[in-house]
């Protein structure tokens, strides 16, 4: 009886032994093993931006749910989210710490220009792939010199040069009033939409005006806007102070064409607060779909969306569109994270993340995510849409500022 | 020049916040001799109790009372148990507990009432009486409001006897004491009304700001170069200091040095003011016999 | 003991931080007497006087109409009856004369009798009267004398103690004082401790003395027997 | 082991020698024994640490409180980042030149801060920590500073290399070294200056300024150096901490580094020198513990930590150290040490000096 309990001990290992030869092409990277991936990410739970820290939560949850549902392959995925306040220099402590200490595989949606420009360098001479960062900024889809660090979401300056283009096309004379948060978010923008505007960007635009994240609100800066006689506003402000903008251009009575920048462009947590009915005939644009528009309440995607949130993420608020950006860009990772299949190097991580063709569910329809070696700009391709009261009405056409 | 005047009256708006902030931390200088640091972050709080208050239903008016109610026995609390103890230790003791209190209540903010922007319901409807070509109705109605209350404040400190003895304590702690007054308690009062007058503040400011955990951040620097210009032991002082306050930084913005540098003007004027009038503009002179 | 004795002090010490000034002091009062407590500069007067207040770190014992003083906040000393006029006179400088005496009355609930009380102030007081709504901080040294006095004297004590009421105030104003504090004690029968640099006019008006060196007490008596005891003569009668 | 200035002139026993080489000779080897990360984060630790020495000779040891400190910091690491982007200055001749204007700046803010009492100035120093990152981002300082993108600098690489305990002499490891020198540097001048006369002056101005003025230490000018002084410390600090992080944006040096090195200070222990590493290390970790703890409210675990410390150790740690230190001590010594102490420079007790009435 031993010995044919033994033959079988035998056979065993022999079998195991022969499939780990015919995988033998697993090929890890510190971070990534059989059973686990370790991402790593640095969000602002606590300091002025800590309204974004709920990005952080949904991507916990959403690989929550992946692991619930059987991982990646197999593997599970161990999401480490750290805080960095906002402060770049512990951004960098933070990211060290990652990268060094918890040696994740890759450093995934970290959230911040600052933040994100403090680690810049370092994520290239290490070699570890910066990803998908959450930030608009324009300088993170440049290959050539940093090859191991992609953007996401569309950046700021193509969609400054979409606004750009729409008063160009149906209003030529418009004499243009800018107000933009004293930040690298806000000089990004109003850089897009001067170099979309070309040479009558200095006739057209007759006043520029800042605001600091320090103000109470920003009254007097709308009242010198509409003393300089614009009568058409380009609104670079983040929720808080769009809410106050819009309020208060109802209030002394302009009602120029207004642009309303992505970033603020919520219809439950910046246009309610705001008045909808102040709200009416602002133009915008748009790569995902508002958790609050009600012409998504029956969309399958949305709905999956929900059902998500309910299951994995109860205290996320339904209204906050983060929660929505969250749901997306983790999807969009653990797509290329399927794509490398068992090579899990950063290398390969990077060169899956450099030929992505997929859509979301909770994008607009005819946005889709592409890359290419050459093209680190997953999504570009936006479409204007203006708020009737009740929800955007996308029209016009798809904007794709790339070509492709 | 239409909007030369726009811009005053604007800066009389965000006089009125500055101004009620300001009334708020001279109410406890005048009776500790201190300047809370975390004045603006329980103003936020109590704000956010009112908010949730409305959420649940309850008509506005009766919110306002109740926010004041709590917040005046939040405010005695917190010199009772918190601030009893460092009474009689240095100042530098004084401002780390102040500055512990500020960090507390901004997390408090931000974890119980998570940091999405939500609009706060103003108590006077924009269509009415009101609303004048430059205020709107909001405006003016908590220009009214504040009014009403300094009124209040120089009624209870001139004919009450609590009053009386909140001023004899805050001059005189030793003779107090030798004429019965429980000085110490008469301290939790002091703090009980700047929390009150704190929590009006807040109540007055969130519907043109917007309510989040941050709200009062900016707001409090203001609040202290108006308490300072005005006079940080007198009341009407400090309201005048914050429209002053509120006009000069509307002003240089638009008109001067651009809107970049509004902190910097902030910083200008306390520490011009502090060197050259110690005492603000309408402050008493004060001479400590050596 | 012929009268109920309406202070005993026991073995009383007293101290600011680590310096000792008082080393187990004992003296008794008598209702509606007038006490001295004479001694040099540095002798302890003032620090007697401010320890039954317990405005100082106290230990031994103070019975008062029967309650012990050492332990209780000087608020809750003041609330048993003992109204205390101190160095400096502790005028409310800031606030008006009339608010100044209505704040004498504070702990009061008869709030009736106290406006009466008011009134009789003035009426005694003329000069305060004249300047009842002027700021307290502008009034002479003498006035402010009388406002102390009189703020004290607005709680309706059972026990005055004052502290160097003659202090920076010309002679003729100091015989003024003297003459209404006799006054007080004799109509209301107000027992007082008087605590004087100005040894003669102390022992004219008190009934008993004691005299303090060094925080002990090295002489007691009747004011009278003081008066003729010799070293008390050399030393603070310069006779 | 910095006790009160009465008491220095005791030499030191023979065992703080013996406890001072063993610590010097851990803090070398300790870089190697250990991941460059750690390396990185004792770099920070050492940086904080002048920085909160800075901040206690003026609030500490002089009484000025200041709210603004971060400010300094700030124009230290600005002064030097642009010194090396722009001027293409090595990094070690920055600090001195950090230093050095802030030493100015420190100078010219002391003026204004002579008329001010404990929290007025600390409301003018909270309002400068406010401006600074404003100022920074201004247009017309843009070309110098970057703006609102900051300036990212280069990590200085080791001059030589070998390997010990198989670990690379790293860029970090190298920093340490640097960082480490420029420290006791720091401290040792520190220690000179106010261990003597100069010591004792600003805790004579700090405890009874009327009294030190009749006993003819000019105020005025004392008070502007130390804040001078201050300011060159922390300008430094900001300096060092620029050159190990690489980089400088406005958004780094908000009001709540000035909050920070204000916990630091205190938790050290006022008028401390050596309890700045106790602070530096409590800014430096507790907050990454308080966010595994919590990760909506590590400021309110931070906020009733500072709260906690001024009722149980108002002095800090090493205040609790040299109470420990003194009951441990044989009767004899102790009663000296006692004696020694005129009243004491613990803050927090010596109020009731200033209380005495005449008797």
């Amino acid at each position: 009886m031993k010995f044919k309990h033994f033959s079988l001990t035998i056979a065993g290992v022999a079998a195991a032994a022969i499939s780990l030869s015919a995988l033998a092409q697993k090929k890890y990277d510190t971070g990534a093993t059989d059973t686990e991936i370790k991402i790593g990410d640095t969000k602002p739970y606590s300091g002025p931006a800590s309204a974004y820290g709920t990005i952080g939560k949904a991507i916990a949850a959403y690989f929550d749910k992946i692991n619930a549902e059987g991982g990646i392959n197999g593997r599970k995925i161990k999401f480490i989210s750290l805080d960095d306040g906002y402060n770049p220099a512990k951004t960098v402590e933070q990211v060290r710490k990652l990268v060094e200490e918890d040696e994740v595989l890759f450093v995934f949606n970290p959230l911040g220009t600052p933040s994100n420009t403090a680690i810049h360098k370092y994520m290239n001479q290490k070699k570890v792939p910066q990803l998908f960062v959450a930030t608009g900024a324009t300088k993170w889809g440049n290959p050539k010199e940093y090859p191991w660090t992609m953007g996401w979401q569309p950046n700021y300056q193509t969609e400054g040069k979409i606004y750009a283009a729409h008063i160009l096309e149906t209003k030529p004379n418009a004499k243009i009033g800018v107000l933009y948060q004293n930040d690298d978010y806000g000089k990004d923008y109003l850089k897009g939409f001067e170099d979309g505007l070309g040479d009558k960007a200095k006739t057209m635009i007759v006043s520029k005006v800042s605001y600091e994240v320090t103000d109470p609100n920003v009254d007097s800066q709308m009242l010198s806007l509409k003393g300089a006689g614009a009568d058409t506003f380009f609104n670079i402000t983040t929720p808080k102070f769009a809410a106050q903008a819009i309020k208060k251009a109802a209030e002394i009575g302009w009602k120029p064409t207004h642009y309303l920048n992505n970033v603020s462009a919520s219809v439950g947590s910046v246009l309610t607060p705001a008045g909808l009915d102040n709200s009416v005939g602002i133009i915008t644009t748009q790569y995902g779909k508002d958790p609050t528009d009600p012409q998504w309440a029956n969309d399958k995607g949305m709905q999956d969306w929900k059902a998500w949130m309910a299951k994995y993420y109860p205290s996320g608020d339904l209204k906050d569109a983060s929660n929505v950006y969250g749901y997306g860009v983790a999807m969009t990772v653990v797509q290329v994270l399927k794509q490398c299949g068992d090579n899990l190097t950063r290398e390969n991580v990077m060169k899956q993340a450099a030929n992505l063709d997929m859509t979301l569910p909770t994008a607009l329809p005819g946005i889709n995510v592409k890359t290419s070696p050459t093209d680190f700009y997953p999504i570009e391709r936006e479409q204007l849409a203006r708020f009737d009261g009740k929800t955007w009405v996308l029209f016009g056409k798809v904007y794709d500022p790339a070509g492709n | 020049m239409e909007a030369f005047v726009h811009q005053i009256f604007s800066g009389l708006a965000n006089g009125c916040i500055y101004g009620s902030i300001a009334l708020a931390l001279v109410m406890i200088y005048q009776a500790t001799h201190h300047l809370n640091f975390a004045q603006g972050e329980m103003a936020t709080f109590s704000t956010f109790i009112a908010w949730a208050l409305i959420q649940r239903g309850l008509p506005y008016w009766l919110a306002f009372l109740l926010t004041f109610g709590i917040s005046f026995a939040a405010g005695v609390l917190i010199q009772r148990i918190i601030l009893r103890p460092v009474e009689k230790a240095p100042v530098l003791t004084n401002v780390n507990v102040f500055i512990g209190l500020l960090l507390i209540f901004n997390a408090l903010s931000g974890w119980i009432f998570d940091h999405t922007v939500k609009a706060f319901p103003s108590p006077f409807p924009q269509e009415s009486a009101l609303k004048t070509a430059y205020f709107s109705a909001h405006e003016s109605g908590s220009f009214l409001v504040m009014l009403a209350v300094l009124l209040a404040l120089y009624a209870f400190f001139r004919f009450t006897p609590v009053g009386l003895a909140m001023r004899a304590a805050a001059q005189n702690p030793e003779s107090a004491r030798l004429v019965g007054i429980r000085v110490s308690w008469m301290l939790a009062v002091g703090w009980g009304f700047a929390a009150a007058i704190g929590a009006l503040a807040g109540m007055m400011v969130a519907p043109s700001v917007f309510l989040d955990p941050n709200m009062m951040a900016g707001i409090l620097l203001y609040g202290f170069a108006s308490a300072l210009l005005g006079g940080v032991d007198n009341p009407w002082g400090a309201v005048l200091g914050g429209l002053i306050v509120g006009v000069l930084e509307n002003l240089l913005g638009a008109y001067v040095i651009g809107t970049e540098l509004k902190l910097t003007v902030a910083l200008v004027l306390i520490v011009g003011t502090l060197t050259l009038m110690p005492s603000g503009l309408f402050g008493k002179r004060v001479v400590t016999r050596v | 003991m012929p009268e109920a004795s309406l202070l005993e002090v026991k073995n009383l010490h007293a101290a600011y931080g680590a310096t000792q000034v008082l080393h187990g002091i004992d003296f008794g009062l008598q209702s509606g007497r007038i006490t001295t407590i004479l001694g040099a500069n540095g002798a302890g007067k003032t620090t007697t006087l401010r320890a039954i207040c317990q405005m100082v770190r106290t230990s031994g014992s103070a019975l008062f109409d029967g309650q012990q003083l050492v332990g209780k906040a000087t608020e809750e000393v003041v609330r048993l009856g003992v109204a205390h006029v101190p160095d400096g006179r502790g005028t409310f400088t800031a606030l008006s004369v009339d608010e100044n005496l209505r704040l004498g009355a504070h702990v009061r609930r008869d709030k009736q009798r106290v406006v009466e009380d008011l009134e009789r102030m003035y009426a005694r007081f003329p000069r305060l009267g004249e300047r009842r709504h002027q700021q307290a901080g502008t009034l002479s040294g003498g006035e402010q004398q009388m406002l102390a006095i009189s703020r004290a004297l607005m709680l309706r004590p059972k026990l005055l103690l004052l502290d160097e009421p003659s202090f920076g105030l010309a002679p003729k104003i100091v015989t003024e004082i003297f003459r209404i504090l006799r006054g007080i004690n004799t109509d209301d029968g107000v027992s007082m401790l008087l605590v004087e640099q100005n040894a003669q006019l102390a022992l004219e008006l008190a009934d008993r003395a004691y005299l303090l060196e060094t925080g002990r007490v090295a002489v007691s008596g009747t004011s009278r027997e003081l008066m003729a005891n010799e070293s008390v003569r050399r030393s603070y009668l310069g006779v | 082991m910095s006790a009160l200035p009465g008491s220095h002139d005791q030499r030191p026993a023979k065992w703080v020698w013996i406890a001072g080489a063993l610590l010097l000779v851990a803090a070398l080897v300790l870089p190697f024994l250990v991941k460059n990360y750690r390396v990185f984060q004792f770099n920070l630790v050492l940086v904080y640490a002048i920085a909160i020495l800075g901040l206690n000779i003026l609030t500490g040891f002089n009484g000025q409180i200041s709210l603004g400190h971060g400010a300094f910091y700030a124009i230290g690491a600005y002064a030097a980042a642009v010194l090396m982007d722009r001027v293409g200055m090595p990094y070690w001749l920055t600090l001195p030149f950090s230093g050095a204007l802030c030493f100015l700046l420190g100078f010219l803010m002391g003026f204004p801060a002579l008329r001010l009492a404990g929290h007025y100035l600390a409301v003018a120093t909270l309002a400068l920590a406010l401006a600074i990152p404003q100022l920074l981002k201004y247009k017309h300082l843009e070309h110098y500073t970057g703006g609102v993108q900051g300036i990212v600098l280069v990590k200085p690489d080791p001059p030589f290399t070998f390997r010990l305990l198989d670990q690379p002499f790293s860029a970090d490891r190298w920093l340490y070294f640097f960082t480490l020198a420029v420290t006791i540097v720091m401290f040792v001048l520190a220690w000179n200056l106010l261990r003597g006369r100069v010591g004792r002056a600003l805790i004579a101005i700090r405890d009874h300024p009327i009294a030190a003025a009749a006993m003819g230490i000019n105020l005025p000018m004392f008070k502007s150096l130390t804040f001078g002084v201050s300011a060159a410390f922390t300008g430094v600090a900001g300096a060092l901490g620029a050159v190990v992080i690489a980089f400088v944006s406005p958004d780094s040096f908000t009001v709540t580094l000035s909050i920070f090195l204000l916990v630091g200070m205190v938790v050290g222990g006022l008028a401390s020198i050596t309890g700045a590493f106790f602070g530096a290390i409590f800014i430096q970790f507790v907050p990454n513990i308080a966010d595994e703890l919590s990760k909506s409210a590590p400021a309110a675990i931070y906020g009733v930590l500072l709260i906690m410390l001024m009722y149980l150790m108002p002095t800090g740690v090493m205040g609790m150290v040299r109470r420990l230190w003194a009951r441990w001590q044989p009767g004899a010594r102790r009663a000296r040490m006692r004696g020694v102490q005129p009243g004491s420079s613990v803050p927090v007790s010596h109020d009731h000096l200033t209380k005495e009435s005449a008797t």
